[in-house]
Formats: structure tokens, sequence, C-alpha cells
């Protein structure tokens, strides 16, 4: 993939910014207009939709945003109808006329060759921390996100929610328009009442003017903020995450005296100690941390050796399913085993048996490991619990090392303290103007504090958002916000690692950014991209004319050593702690594994993900163990031939305060515990994601922010589960081999069959394409299922349709567990196994999936007259059948939101009614790279052709690429002695091969799992 | 196919005698053929064994037609999946050989089969004359009875021994329950 | 009993089965005959404006490039902006009326909405650029353009048409220099010439006649 | 007739009944002929059309709605990719060869039990093959181009791949429709004549005038129709073998443990020719009480077809043990599998009472009583037909629901529109078959007048020598 040096993206963007914008015009005028049909308002539909200059390019080019067709569209022609894209709901039945029509540019923008898609150096944040995107653009249409290898957060792989994140920018329900009190105004209205009210806060200094953030980390906001106090010196602002790390920061000022962000150095650790921490699937950096982990875990011939981890967790977290040794309790208790481990490290071991024994043997390795090891404690574990973890990295020398420290990267105050007070200065009826730009606090603040009905007591308060949601609802405005795909900013990464960010594409809806919205409150009328720039001006971004540095940064995607420096840390021991465990059932607070704090709730990408550890989508589930499941008398058979869905529904109450969700059984949870996770139920998410699942938030206090006492009882009633993995064991069909490390070269019971065939065999002498899986690696993210699905065109079918097991993912992770206390997992990704003896092929009587020259087993879509007898004869199942016209479902709904076609991936057909479907091995990458090769005259190099999910995997478990090159890693991998392909005596002949799961338990404690 | 005469005024066709039972139907043609009668035909309700021997009108080509037919069919049948697989657009199925016949004799017999059996319906109409929805000896009467339930022998007027008294008698010798003189 | 049926009618019970028996043929060739590949060529579509690739291409003997700016190295040969047709007529042919279209277009934004004349199935993946790469002339698939007045499409781009030359290139291939040049004199060891060329650009009819390379 | 004439056919014949004591030529011309002619229908018979359109018009609504929705209708799924389309299709195409069988091998058999029931038999195979046709063809994702499945010159320079068994489907089908079709039609054309002759209105001379192509039944021709009827009995023969040999292959040719199995071919021919002949039974024996055909269509013949029933009964029964015992014996962890679970997984209940339909409610038919007690028989047909339904419903479902990959297993449940569109088909074959029975001779004339012959002059075999 190149990154194209983006010099002209200026020019680009001002030429962007010169098309024509709707004349802000006044509601009685609107009322006129809106009779005669003059299109003036992006908001009135039917209006654009007669405009005939629009209708025409609706007409023209929609129907085909599915085809590679984009050839001849002008950019800012299509900006334009792509901001008007709505309008397609009144015209949606355009229709394929027998003679097409090309329309060519009339002014050709330089240094955009249609039909070649440009790649895009960006960062998108969550919850803050930057993550550096390359994002693949076609004719001004981002169509797919993919990791920056430049970037430290990322190095090129991406997580699930970032790959969504090109879904959230084409949300048909993202908000249209400009509203006061649900009705639209025009921006000129909306801002001459702001400024008026602003210019009133001068007399007071602004003690009246909040502002409610969510965490961030751009410098140029931090600078508008600045400019804003030195107007306004009691201005306050406030902070809100439902996902907040107060705890980390407040642990840190116990241990250090003041709030630092921890940086850790996986790279470097043998022993890692999990105190209830998803370092690998959660929180800033884990990305980046999944690939550091895992590079000490790639068992290969030349180094047949690997880290260790221990977790002591309170839920069933993806990196728990990584352990070599797991202990699960309940919340409460992990603080005191935190304590013991410190008192353990600090006074040598002692004690044995159960608990203990895992303690102390645990103890002993970390001990056998000073400066290599890890210990690292989750956010939802209290301050005390990080104070006490950090005084046992640092009796393990392990600060400098393995954990480092730097200034923290987002805002430290405590969110909780920040919102109290917000919320507590609302009532008092101090707050005269209250902005609250992007969250969503009205869902997910602490309910005790009832936030939600303190914004109404602001004298004005103003919603920037994507989304009209629940706070908007409660807000005065409610103001488009631009995604950060269509807006100038810049941000940091986990590591202090700053990113600038630039727009792919005009806002779609007209929305405009903080940095925007910021400059208008300080009367700076200046493009955000001025301003951005002026920060870095300021800031300085190295050796050279700024012009150049600055269009190199673009192009790079990454500010040159931006990281910030570690801190010297001086550690005071923390007192001992008396444990604080309670008795009885505890609740657990979780972000949702797919659609995180609420924010992607509307994304049915993310909603069809299976959840790891419970395979459901489409819901959130109160997750508990098969004992305490037994103790409530909940009958699941986890072990049925076909484990259906139907799952009692249970009344969870917190402090008083009830909620009723659907309850299902996960093996390795602890008992008495029940965790739920953030992000459903939620009134106002849009057209997918209203309704879905139950509101965990709505028993989630201000002193319960993560766990707490609570009880669990059964109303009786069930509902149903959509479920895609409805068996659980591996039936002796030695899907995944395990073994232990040290057992690296002993082959064991399983010997290579011998490669018989009762044809003559097929030569491939040119490319072999081949792929082998390290089920080592693999956490189960499913990061790769949603890279595959934004880069395929792959359609979601909604709830009920996965429900009759119809889900359309073309990789998919199979979960499998030997035991329902104390089990152990093993994920398998499963793509097409492009087997060279295909089952499949024999069977199509139309010759619609047959073999080519390199041995890939294709599938022609346009050829397939849908009899499914491949997918019936598949011995993997991998094969995905269009039931319906699945381009009407949610997420795809072409037909209704024909914004969502920009989306389509060009050189990917998108498949209709009754056709199959299976991956490809992503050939429309393998087929650019052999052109480019071909023009070239070389062969394609190793390396070249990157499958979408091997791109997107944190830990690099996959591997694709020729196997007849010798020097190819997949030539190396496939060489590797425990190499081995599903169900070999099938003789299929799988190009996808797998490596075995490699453990590696400590030898003092074989019993303790 | 049996070129028919295209006739306007009506004229004597010939005598068609009825009997009871085949075997006199039998008895009465053998008797006609030693009489020396060449233009014969004979009319059942059913195929009567041995008759067609008794007029020398028996005629084997069905078979020969239906083997010929078989066999070309099949033959092409085998020879459509060769060209296909192998010449016209070879494709690598399954790792399978272009040329992979045991999955090819299928087609090959089912395509013999269907060729034989338009063959065997085809031969035979054309062989019998058929459809021939016209034909003089309709205009007999009492001509339905032959598809009821009597034997019916017809000779016709083209006979070079046809003689209208003679004929006429010599029918009535044969024991016929009734000879009717065709008149069409 | 009298007949039931007049003497005629033994004619046409055997007419009926004969003419169904030619019905069925009949039927298969029309729908031979009537595959869109051998049909629709040779025929010019109104555009907005009688735009002349022989006046342009041949008389004034300008390159394709000139106007087709995408063909060498994008899958779209792209048909030329508006601009590129001013660069000369803002000087020349000013107050042509078949040149009002493409002024007004220039001075209103708006862009020509041309009919399109060569197209495949949006199934079907085309990239020019490889092509031109190895060989093939643009002549070879849009047939002599520069003498065309109004253009029509010379072949319809059926799979079969394309299998054609993927099946046996070395009828088609020219010298790489050669692939846009209209007066090219189709050489008579073209045979010959076709795979040494193939030879040279490794060009492999097993690779190309995969259904990958235009289905996806 | 006199009674010594009586006493002479018992004689001959012994003591099977084939025919009525009393007939004679003319008396069989005209009872198999005034069906059609004159006899006015009996009320069961508007009854039954009645129900019969009630499921074609489901049928029809059925159809539309699928064009319409798409595949999704149905409860077929990822990994159950059949349903209900292919086990009708497989239970129809085997209810079909019981008419091949009746008339073509039993003919070269030398049954004469055969005649008489044999063109009803016929007439159910061409129906029953046209609702099995329908199925392969409604099941496709997209029907519309359902003809890329048919070898022809085309501008894609596409064909079939004929390695794929959907592909010889297309062909056994098709041929197998053609020449029943033939056989068919071959069989009427005498009959044709003589309703021609009998018939007084003017409009039936000429319809069946058209179609009896002017047979007059002349010697020469009756001997080249005769020829020609053996031959196509001779190829039926061989072909209805093929044809179901070539739909097992549909499963037998997959690799899936409970399809990939060698004995298919046999045992599924076996179990068509089981099936059909249960729904000839089914047919027959409301038939001709309401006709009073018990003359024609005897006690004799039922107790034949009853026994060949029971026969193949027990070859198909015998299908299953082997199945079990490959199970065990393979030592196949998928085979083992998969026929544990068919015993005792979800749809065990499914496999039971297949095992009872199949396997057990047969065995009474040892007994002479049971096999002449018209009630008993018809309980049994009924059982039976819903056994060979059961028995595809195993084969197709149970084997996929749950085959390799542990992680892909899931159920598959039947939607209102699968059940509909199957009883649709059902009523169209009760339409066709009520409709024949009223429009055309439903008993061979000729052939009982034939048969006749042979019962009163005992020289059967002889003139059979000639025929061959």
């Amino acid at each position: 993939m190149e990154t194209r040096q983006n010099v002209n993206r200026a020019d680009e963007t001002k030429g962007a910014s010169e098309m024509p914008r709707p004349k802000r015009i006044s509601i009685g005028e609107l009322r006129e207009r809106l009779k005669s049909g003059d299109p003036g308002v992006w908001r009135s539909l039917e209006e654009i939709a007669d405009d005939d200059e629009v209708k025409a390019f609706l007409d023209q080019e929609f129907p085909r945003h599915t085809a590679p067709w984009m050839g001849e569209m002008d950019r800012r022609q299509f900006l334009r109808l792509a901001g008007a894209s709505l309008a397609l709901a009144g015209l949606a039945g355009c229709r394929i006329r027998p003679i097409k029509e090309i329309v060519p540019y009339v002014k050709a923008p330089e240094n955009l060759v249609p039909g070649i898609p440009k790649f895009y150096a960006t960062a998108l944040t969550l919850g803050g921390y930057a993550t550096g995107v390359l994002v693949e653009s076609h004719e001004g249409r981002p169509t797919k996100l993919d990791g920056n290898p430049e970037h430290p957060a990322s190095l090129g792989s991406t997580n699930a929610l970032t790959q969504a994140m090109i879904l959230e920018l084409y949300d048909p329900d993202r908000s249209q328009s400009l509203t006061r009190d649900g009705k639209y105004v025009t921006p000129a209205e909306f801002e001459a009442d702001v400024k008026a009210r602003l210019r009133r806060q001068l007399a007071t200094g602004g003690e009246g003017i909040r502002f409610l953030l969510p965490s961030g980390s751009s410098p140029t906001i931090e600078r508008l903020f600045a400019r804003l106090q030195e107007r306004y010196p009691q201005l306050r602002r406030h902070y809100w995450d439902a996902v907040h790390r107060d705890s980390v920061y407040e642990g840190a000022r116990l241990s250090f005296g003041r709030p630092l962000e921890p940086v850790y150095r996986f790279d470097r650790a043998d022993v890692v100690v999990s105190l209830d921490a998803d370092f690998l699937f959660e929180g800033p950096g884990s990305v980046r941390y999944a690939r550091d982990f895992a590079d000490r875990r790639r068992v290969r011939k030349d180094a047949p050796t690997m880290n260790r981890l221990y977790v002591v967790e309170s839920t069933m977290s993806v990196t728990g399913g990584m352990a070599d040794h797991r202990l699960s309790m309940r919340p409460s208790e992990v603080e005191a085993f935190a304590e013991a481990l410190r008192s353990a490290i600090r006074d040598g071991v002692s004690g044995e048996g159960g608990q203990n024994a895992f303690l102390s043997a645990m103890a002993q390795d970390l001990l056998a490991n000073p400066g290599a090891s890890i210990v690292i404690a989750g956010e939802n574990q209290p301050a005390a619990v990080h104070a006490l973890v950090n005084e046992i990295n640092a009796l393990l020398d392990n600060h400098g090392s393995t954990v480092q420290w730097i200034e923290p990267v987002v805002n430290p105050e405590s969110r909780l303290e920040s919102i109290r007070e917000l919320t507590a200065d609302l009532q008092d009826g101090k707050v005269e103007l209250l902005f609250v730009f992007g969250g969503n606090p009205a869902y997910d603040a602490p309910v005790d504090l009832q936030f939600d009905e303190a914004i109404r007591r602001a004298g004005l308060s103003v919603r920037l958002g994507l989304n009209e949601d629940e706070t908007s609802a409660h807000c005065r405005y409610h103001i488009p916000l631009a995604h950060e795909l269509e807006s100038w900013g810049d941000a940091r990464a986990f590591d202090g690692t700053a990113s600038i960010q630039q727009p792919l594409i005009e806002p779609l809806f007209n929305g405009r950014s903080v940095v925007t919205f910021l400059a208008m409150l300080l009367g700076d009328e200046r493009h955000e991209r001025e301003i951005v720039k002026e920060t870095w001006q300021l800031a300085g971004l190295g050796e050279g004319a700024f012009e150049d540095v600055w269009s190199a940064t673009l192009a790079k995607g990454v500010v040159p050593n931006s990281a910030f420096a570690p801190q010297e840390v001086s550690l005071n021991p923390f007192p001992a702690v008396a444990s604080r465990a309670s008795s009885g059932l505890e609740v657990r607070f979780k972000p949702d594994p797919t659609v995180y704090d609420g924010r992607f709730t509307n994304s049915p990408w993310l909603q069809e993900l299976p959840k790891p550890f419970l395979q459901a989508t489409w819901d959130n589930v109160m997750m508990v163990s098969p004992r305490t499941a037994e103790g409530l008398g909940i009958e699941i058979d986890l072990g049925a031939v076909v484990v259906g869905g139907a799952a009692p529904i249970a009344e969870l109450t917190v402090g008083g305060r009830k909620v009723t969700g659907a309850v299902w059984i996960v093996p390795g949870h602890p008992d008495d515990t029940v965790t739920v996770t953030l992000g459903y139920g939620r009134e106002k998410a849009g057209r997918v994601g209203t309704g879905t699942g139950f509101n965990a938030c709505a028993v989630r206090s201000h002193e319960a922010s993560w766990f707490a006492p609570a009880s669990l009882a059964l109303t009786g009633e069930k509902t149903q589960l959509a479920l895609t993995q409805h068996h659980y064991s591996m039936e002796n069909r030695g899907v995944v081999h395990e073994m232990e490390v040290g057992k690296y070269g002993h082959k064991e019971h399983h010997a290579a069959h011998e490669e018989m065939n009762l044809y003559p065999d097929r030569e491939y002498d040119g490319n072999k394409w081949a792929m082998v899986i390290d089920t080592t690696l693999c956490t189960g993210c499913n990061a790769c299922v949603a890279a595959c699905v934004a880069e395929n065109n792959i359609a979601t079918v909604g709830k009920d349709e996965v429900i009759r097991s119809r889900e359309m993912h073309w990789i998919r992770i199979d979960r499998y567990f030997d035991d329902l206390d104390n089990p152990r997992y093993a994920h398998v990704p499963v793509p097409c196994m492009q087997c060279e003896n295909a089952p499949c092929e024999v069977v199509c009587p139309v010759a619609a999936t047959a073999h080519d020259n390199e041995g890939l087993n294709m599938m022609v879509y346009n050829r397939c007259v849908g009899t499914r007898y491949c997918s019936n004869n598949c011995p993997y199942k991998v094969r995905r059948f269009n039931f319906y016209k699945y381009t009407l479902y949610p997420g795809t709904w072409d037909e209704e939101t024909p914004v969502t076609k920009l989306l389509r991936n060009p050189n990917v057909t998108v498949r209709g009614r009754g056709v199959m479907e299976k991956c490809t091995y992503c050939v429309q990458r393998i087929s650019a790279a052999r052109r480019r090769a071909k023009k070239e005259d070389r062969p394609i190099r190793d390396g070249e052709v990157v499958t979408a999910c091997q791109a997107a995997c944190p830990t690099q478990a996959i591997v694709f690429g020729n196997w007849n090159d010798p020097n190819a890693r997949v030539a190396a991998e496939k060489a590797e002695p425990h190499h081995y392909v599903l169900m070999e005596e099938l003789n299929a002949r799988p190009r996808t091969g797998y490596l075995p799961k490699f453990r590696n338990p400590n030898p003092a404690m074989k019993e303790a799992r | 196919m049996a070129h028919h005469p295209t006739v306007i005024e009506p004229k004597l066709r010939g005598f068609t005698a009825h009997y009871e039972t085949p075997e006199a139907l039998i008895e009465a043609a053998r008797s006609a053929r030693e009489a020396g009668y060449s233009r014969l035909d004979a009319l059942t309700p059913y195929a009567v064994e041995g008759l067609v021997e008794v007029l020398g009108q028996r005629d084997d080509t069905v078979p020969k037609i239906v083997l010929t037919g078989g066999v070309l069919g099949a033959l092409s049948g085998l020879a459509l999946q060769t060209y296909v697989a192998v010449f016209d657009y070879p494709m690598n199925i399954g790792g399978r050989p272009n040329f992979s016949w045991p999955s090819f004799i299928p087609i090959t017999f089912e395509c013999g089969v269907l060729a034989a059996a338009l063959s065997a319906l085809v031969g035979m109409l054309m062989l019998n004359g058929l459809p021939r929805p016209h034909h003089p000896v309709f205009d007999a009467p009492e001509i339905e009875r032959a598809t009821d339930d009597r034997f019916v022998l017809f000779i016709e007027s083209e006979d070079p021994q046809f003689n209208t008294s003679e004929t006429r008698e010599f029918l009535k010798e044969t024991g016929a329950v009734s000879v009717q003189e065709v008149i069409s | 009993m009298p007949q039931v049926f007049s003497a005629k009618s033994n004619v046409l019970a055997r007419a009926t089965f004969l003419i169904a028996g030619l019905m069925l043929l009949v039927i298969i060739l029309a729908g031979m005959y009537m595959t869109p590949y051998t049909h629709r060529t040779g025929v010019a579509l109104d555009q907005p404006t009688p735009f002349s690739h022989k006046h342009h291409a041949k008389e004034l003997g300008i390159d394709c490039r000139y106007c087709h700016t995408g063909a060498e190295e994008a899958p779209y040969a792209g048909i030329p902006a508006t601009e590129v047709c001013m660069t000369c007529h803002s000087q020349i042919w000013t107050n042509s009326p078949l040149l009002l279209p493409v002024q007004e277009s220039y001075l209103k934004n708006i862009p020509l909405r041309w009919n399109k004349v060569n197209k495949v199935p949006d199934f079907v993946y085309f990239d020019h650029s490889i092509h031109i790469d190895r060989g093939v002339s643009c002549f070879t698939c849009h047939g002599d353009v520069t003498e065309m007045n109004l253009t029509f499409k010379t072949n319809a781009f059926e799979m079969l048409y394309c299998l054609d030359c993927h099946r046996n290139p070395e009828e088609f291939l020219r010298p790489t220099d050669e692939v846009f040049n209209a007066n090219y004199e189709t050489p008579p060891n073209q045979e010959d010439l076709g795979r040494q060329l193939m030879e040279k650009h490794a060009i492999d009819t097993k690779q190309i006649e995969d259904c990958w390379v235009c289905h996806r | 007739m006199s009674q010594a004439l009586h006493d002479k056919e018992i004689a001959d014949i012994g003591t099977e009944q084939l025919i009525g004591a009393e007939h004679s030529n003319s008396s069989l011309t005209s009872k198999i002929g005034d069906i059609v002619l004159k006899q006015p229908s009996p009320k069961q018979w508007f009854v039954s059309l009645g129900f019969a359109l009630l499921g074609l018009s489901g049928l029809l609504v059925a159809i539309a709605w699928l064009l319409y929705e798409g595949i999704g209708i149905w409860g077929v799924n990822i990994p159950v990719g059949w349903g209900f389309a292919i086990i009708n299709f497989v239970w129809w195409i085997g209810i079909g060869h019981a008419g091949t069988l009746i008339s073509a091998i039993l003919l070269l058999m030398r049954q004469r039990w055969r005649t008489s029931i044999n063109r009803l038999a016929e007439t159910m195979t061409l129906f029953a093959v046209m609702c099995a046709g329908m199925f392969p063809l409604l099941h496709l994702g997209r029907p519309g181009v359902f003809y890329w499945l048919f070898p022809y010159p085309n501008a894609l320079g596409m064909w079939p791949n004929f390695r794929s068994p959907l592909v010889w489907d297309v062909f056994a089908v098709s041929t197998y429709f053609t020449v029943s079709l033939v056989f068919w039609y071959v069989g009427l054309i005498p009959d044709l004549a003589s309703l021609r002759d009998r018939a007084k209105k003017r409009i039936v001379q000429v319809a069946m005038g058209f179609l009896a192509l002017g047979w007059r039944g002349s010697a020469s021709h009756w001997y080249r129709y005769e020829s020609a009827y053996l031959l196509l009995a001779g190829l039926s023969t061989p072909l209805v073998v093929s044809v179901h040999s070539i739909v097992s292959l549909d499963f037998a040719v997959s690799i899936i443990p409970g399809w990939h199995t060698t004995i298919f071919p046999p045992y599924f021919v076996a179990g068509a020719v089981y099936s059909g002949f249960a729904m000839v039974l089914t047919i027959v024996i409301p038939l001709r009480a309401w006709y009073k055909l018990r003359d024609l269509i005897t006690i004799d013949h039922l107790d034949w077809m009853a026994r060949i029933t029971l026969v193949t009964g027990l070859i198909v029964f015998y299908g299953y043990l082997t199945e079990i015992f490959y199970a065990w014996y393979s030592g196949n962890v998928f085979e083992s599998f998969m026929m544990a679970n068919r015993m005792t997984g979800p749809y065990s209940a499914f496999y039971w009472s297949l095992i009872f339909c199949n396997g057990i409610a047969p065995q009474i038919l040892w007994w002479r009583a049971a096999r002449r007690n018209i009630i008993v028989l018809f309980v049994m047909s009924l059982i039976v037909n819903i056994g060979m339904w059961l028995e595809r419903f195993i084969i197709v479902i149970t084997s996929l629901h749950a085959d390799f990959m542990p992680s892909s297993w899931d159920m598959y449940t039947p939607t209102f529109w699968d059940i509909l569109l199957y009883v649709g088909t059902i009523g169209f074959f009760l339409t066709g078959m009520v409709l024949f029975v009223r429009l055309l001779p439903a008993i061979p004339i000729a052939e009982m007048k034939h048969l006749l012959h042979q019962k009163l002059h005992g020289h059967a075999h002889a003139s059979e020598e000639v025929k061959a």
C-alpha cells in the first residue's frame, strides 16, 4: 500500500469548500421556499430531489455506485450529491436505462486518476486516544480503513471498532441539520443566539459557561480553549466518559503523588500478570499491546519459546481467554488478591493449596523475572489495586523497563467527580450556557445523578453530536458534528505521539467539527485547516520549511518524535488495605466488546459482529458462570448438539434500581458475579440500534461505576438470542491442535497423512497462494471479521436472519472450550480454505465455482444460479448465501439510503439475491498487485498482497503469500513441523493451514490451570 | 409415408368382411391369400398374433431404427461432454481431470435412452403411415366395431383379383358375419 | 360410419407434425442469432454534440491519449473533461453552433452527458491500462475509430468476444509502441510476432482465461 | 355367458381373478369407455376435484410469493442448504417409479396382473414427475436462469459442469418424463381410436380422432405397434433404475456423512418402487370403489401390489440396517456421530417414526388376510407414503445440520411456505389424476381385450413367443 504524499490536499479542500453551500435563511423564508420548492436547505429532501441537476446526478450515478463505475465523476459534483444523498430516499426507484451515460469532469482535478484508489493518512480517536489509519479513497469516497504502519498505536493493525468507523461516517441516521427543540433553524439564527448569550457572560468572566466533553487529546482544541479561557476566565470544562480511567490516574496519584499515564512494554516482558485488565482488547494502546505481546508468543523453529500470561479476573475477557493460567474471582476480591500478591513479592512467598498455590507459584515466577515482567491492573479496579500494582512493579524493578510512566495524554481529572459537580451546578442553576460536545451523557452518566433532567436547568444547552441521540433530546440546540473523517484536527496516541487528522471528504451532512465550532465561539472565521496548521506552526513540526514538513507529516500520518518522554517516578508505598470484599452476588460493568459505550450501537457491522465467548449478536446479555446459573435455576444445555438461543430473562437489581435482560452462561466466568456490558438499551440510537439489548447504565450509579453488590432473579420469560455458533465442543475432530510449548518439535498423536490422490495431481507452478493462521496468537477479537466486511461489501442481515443462521461473514472465529467450570479456550479463524480438491466445485451444475491456475477456489457471482449444493458439500461451511436481497438489510439498505452505497468497494461485486458467496483471499487485491507487477515486468513480491483480515489482525496471526516463493513468510510457516490443515483426512487439500495452539504453563502449578 | 389417393366422386373402394373371433379372421385371411388376393388389410380391436404372417405383411424395421437412434444418441451425448470439458472450455474443477469419463456415464446413458425412445415413436408412426385421420375404410358401414369387438378383413378394389360379385361371394363363403361395400 | 375427418386432414395432420419440428429448430436458431454477440454493433448513438473522431483523430491527428488520459495508467480510459475540449475550442470554431453545448458546460460548470457507446456489464472488471501495456491496441477492440464520423461500437463486448483474444492473444498483440497507431498494418507473420510478444510480456493464456481475471 | 364357459376360465387361469367373469370384448369397451363418454361422474369425483383445485391454488400462491421474495421465505439456511424442496423432489420422483415399473418391467416379466392398473400407474408417473420437476427449478436462488443448466450454444461460451450430479438430474428427469410420456401415449392410441368410434358428440369424435392419429387397428400397424411398445418397455426398465440411482447420486457423490454412501443407488430404487406402489394403492383403492371397477381392478391386483410393497419395503429396511452397520464398522468419527445423532439427536423422533413406517409396519403384509383387506391396505399405503417422505427428510436434514465442523451445526425448521408448496404439489397431482380419470380411458381397453382373449383361450404363452 502506498501513502500518496498529498501536497495538493489544501487546494482540493479549498476547492471543495468553494462548492455551493446552502444560503443561511430565516424560518420565514424557509417556509416560503418549502412551498415554492427552491432547493436551498439540505434538509428539504424533496426540494433537493426536485432540483433537476441533483436529480440528474443521483439518477445517473447511484444505481451504479455498486460497480466499478465511478470512472468519470467530478469530485465536487460527487461531494454535492453525497451531501444531498438523503434526497435519494425519494428517488430510490432509479432503474438502469438501456443506454447508460458517461458524465465527465468539467474541470478535472489534478492528481486524481479515476479508477486508481488513493491512500491518505489520518487518525481516529476512541476515548481521546488516537489510532493512526490509512484511508483508501476512490474518487473522493473513503471506502476502507487500515492501520497506519507508521503509527505506534497501530503498526498497521486495527481493532474491529476502528474498522467500523468508516460506516459511522456514512451512517444514514446521522443528524442532518441544525435544530432548536427539534425544529430546523438556520446556522445564522443559532450563532446570533449563542453569541448574544456569550456577550452577556463577558461581565461575569463567563462563570455561567460550561463545556461537557468526552476525553480528548487534541492540542488544537486545548489551544482554542486556552483562548476562550483568556476571554472568559471563569469558564469551566467538565469531562465525562462512560468508560473512564479514574482509577488509573488516582492510583498514580497514590503511588507517585501526581497523575501519570502508564505505557507498557510487552515486547520486553517474559511474565505478564493481569489483575482484571483486558489489555489485549480494551483501553489505550490495546492494539499495539496485542502486537507486542504476540511477538513474544510466536513459537517458531528459530525461537520455540513464548512468554507466560497469568490472568486473575472478575469476568471472562479476551485477555483471560489467552491466559496460560487463569483464576476467576468476584470483582471485589481482586483487591485482596493484589494485597496478597504484594506481600508475597515484598516478604517472600508462603502458603500453598488452592488460590494460594496459584498466587505463590505466580509470585515465584514474577520474582524470577525482575525487570522482565508486567503486572497490570484493570481500569475497573479501584485506585487501591492500581497503587498496589504500581508498588509490585516497583518491587520487580519493572518501572522504566517494562512499565513506563508518561504525562497524561488526556485530562486526568476524575470523570465521576467532574460530572457530579456539573450536575450539582446545573441543579443550582449556576449554568447559563452549556455546551455538550460528543459523548452521550444523558444516556450513560451515572444514573443517580439524573444528569439528563439536570441539563434542562441550563439557561441554554447546545449539543454538538453525530446523531440526534438521548442527549440531544434534552438539549435546546442540536448541531450536526462533522465526523473525524470529515474534518481537520489532531490527536495523541496512548504514548503521546501526535497525529494530524485530515478530512477525506466534505462533511456529508453539513456538520461542523469541534474546532470550527470553538472558532465560531471565538469569532475566528478562518477555515479549520488554518487553525490546526497554526497550532503546529506554533508547536513546531521539525526542521525545514514548514509547508514541506507539514505536507510530509500529513502524508506520514504521524508527527515525528512527538511521543511523551518517560518520567522518572519515585514511589511512596501503599498502606495495607483491609479486604473490602463483600459477600454475595456482584455485578460487573464492562464496555461492550462491539458497541463499546453505545457510540456504535447504530453500527450494523458491529451489532452483527459476534461477541467473544458469547458468539451472540445484536444483544448484550448478563453473563454468569455455570454454577451461578445452576443456583439461579437457569437451564441452558451448553452440551447440546445444537444449543438454541433461547435465553431466560432475569431482573438485575443494583442498589434498588432494576433492569431486565437476557442471561447467558459463560464458562470460566467467576461465580457469584454477573457481567453486563454498556451501550445497549438505547432509545434514540437510530434505525439499527434503538431497542437492542438492555441498558446497563440504568443501574450504574455514581458509587458503583464498575462493580457493586447486586441480586439477580429470573422473571420466567425467555428471549431469543442471535447466536452464530451453536456447538462448543470440538468432538475430537482435531480442529485445534493444542500442545505445551515445551513439547515443540515432538510429533505427537497426529502424524501427517500420506498424500494420496485418485486423480493425477494438478500442477501449480505460478503463484501458489496460501494462508497460515497461528491459533496461538488468535485472541478472538474479531478485527479480521470486521475488516473483511469492510473490504468485501459484505451485507449485514439483521437479528432475525442471524437467528435463522444466515449471517454472511466470510471469515468467522470459531470458539471452542473443553470444560464448563475451568475451561481452556481456543479460537480458530475460519475463512475459505481454498481447497485444491475443492468438494464445492465438483457439484456446481453451472461451473460458477472452479479453480484458477494459481489454485484459488473461484466463485463467480454472476454465473451462480443458487443451488446451494456447494455449501452443502463444503466440509468447513464457509460459504454464504444471499437468501434475500440483503442489500435492503440493516446497514446495507442501499435501496432506502443510497448514502451507504458510497461506502462500497468498487472492486468487489455487490452480490444480489440468490447467489452464493465466500472468501476469495481478497482476490481484488491480488489482481491489483498482479497488474502492477506485470506493468513493471516483475513477479509479485512477498507481502505485496495483504488480505484485509491479515492487515487488520492486531497479533498478526494471519500470514498470506505465495507458497512457491521459497523466501515467502507463508512458505516458512507452512514448513513449521506442527503446521496442520482442518480435516486433513478428507484430502480436500486446503491452502489455508494452521499452527497449533501452544500454551506455556508454569511447571510448578500443573494442577491449577 | 404411405401416399394416399385424394378423390372427389365416391366410388367402390372394396369390401369389408366382419368376423366374431380372431381365429375366424385368420382363417379368412389365409384363404383370401390362397385365392390370390394381395391388396388385403385386417382391422382388429387388439393385436392378433400370427395375422401379419398370414397376410404377409410382417415388417421388422422398428427395432433397427430404435437401435440406431439409441447408439447415435449415446454417442452424441458423450461427444458433447467430451468436447465441452476437454476441448472447448477445459476447467480445473475440484482438481479433477478434464476428461473425467466416469462422471460422463449417466448423461451418455440418458441421451441414448431418450433418442431410442423417440425414434421408436417416430419410427412406428412413420412406417404405419400415421397420422392418417382420413381413410377410405372409415366409410365402411359398422367399421367402428373394428375397434370394439369385430375382426374385419378388407379387400381393396385396386386388387387385380377384385371383382365386385365374385369377391362378395368369396367373402360370404369365408363365414363372415356380414360383408359390406366400402364406398367413398 | 361417416368419416370424422376430411381427406385434406391427412396432409394437415402430417404438416402439423413437421411444422412443430421446424418451429423448434427456428426458435433455437433465432435464439442464437439474436444473442447480443452478433448484435447492436455499428449503431451510432445521439450525443450532446456530434463529435467526430475521424476529424479529430485522423484529419487533425490528435493522439488518443490527449483526451482519453486514463488509458495508460487506469482501468478507465476516461472521457475528456470539458476544459480539454476548450483548450482548443476557446480559440477555434468559437461561434460554431455545434460547440454550444460544450461552451455552456464549461461556463455553467455542468458536465456534458455523453451516451455510453462501449460498455461492459457491472460485474466485468476491465482494466484499460494493463491491456495497453501488454500490447492490445485501442483499435483491436474499438475498431478503427479514426474512420468514424459518429462514434459507434464495432464489437459487442460479450464474454466470447473477450475469450477469443484471451484464448489466443498471438492473433491480436502488437508491439507496445504500435498500440496507439491507427495506421498499423498487421504483419503477415502476426502469429509468430504475437508469440514472441507473449513470450516477452509473459502472457500466460492459462492465467488470463481464469474467471477471476474479469469477474470478482 | 354360459356357466360352462365360466368354469372353463377358472380352469384356465387357476384361482387368479384378474378380470370379471361376465366380461366380453364389447362389455369391456363400453364399461371403460363410458366412464369417459357417458356415465356421469360420481359425487366423490367432484369432491376430490374440489380438494385438488384447492391444493393447486395453494401451489400457485406459494410459487408466486417465492418468486417475489426469494428462497429466504423457506427454512433453509447455512448449514442446511437443502430443505423441503429437495426432500419433496426425491419423494415425488420415487413415487413416479411405480408407474414405469408396473407398465414396463412387469410387462417384460409377463405379469398379466399389470394390465388394467398400468394405465393409472403410468399417468401417476407423469404427474408425479411433473411435481418433482418443479422443485429443482424453484429451489434455485435465481430461478430465472435455470436454463443455464442445459447445454446450449451461447454468447458466454459457458457450458454446464457435466461433473455435477445436478446436471445428471436435469438429463435423467427430463429423459424420464419424455420417455414415460411417449410410453403412456403409445399405449393410449388404440383406446383413443375405440373412443373415437364410440363417441356420439362431434367434438369428442374430433378430439379423440385427432389424438388417435387415425388409428384403425390394421394388422401391420398392430405388429409394428407391439414391437415399438415392447421396445419402449425395454428402454424404460433400465431408465427407471438409472433415474433414481442418479437422484441418489445427488447425495452419494457429495462428501457429507450420511450422504456419502455406496448403498444409496440400490436402496433408493427399492425405496422408489416401495413408495410408488403405496401411492398406486392410495389412488386405486378409492377409484375402483367409486367407479365400480372391482371386476377390472380385482382384489388379486391389490394382493400383488401388496406383495411387491412388502418385498421392496424389506430391501429398504435392509438399507437402514446396513447404514447403521457401516457407521459402526467404518470407525469413522463423522459417520458414527451422524448415526448416533440420527438416533438420539434433536431429530430422533423423525428417525424412529421412519423406522416404524418403513421397517415395522409393512411386516403385517406377510399375512394374506391383511393383503386382501382393503382398509388395512389403504392405511398401509398411507403409512408408507409418510415413511418414505420421512426417509428423505432424515437423509437431507440430519446429515446436513450436523456435519463436519461442530461450530457450524444448526437446526432446520420448515416455514409455512415450505409446507404450502408441498401441499400445493399434492393438489396439482390430484388435479391431474382426477381430470385424467374423467377425460381418458383409465384402464387400457385393447390390452384388457387381449387379456380376456388369453384367458378364454389358454395359448397365452405361444402367443407371447411370437410377440417377443
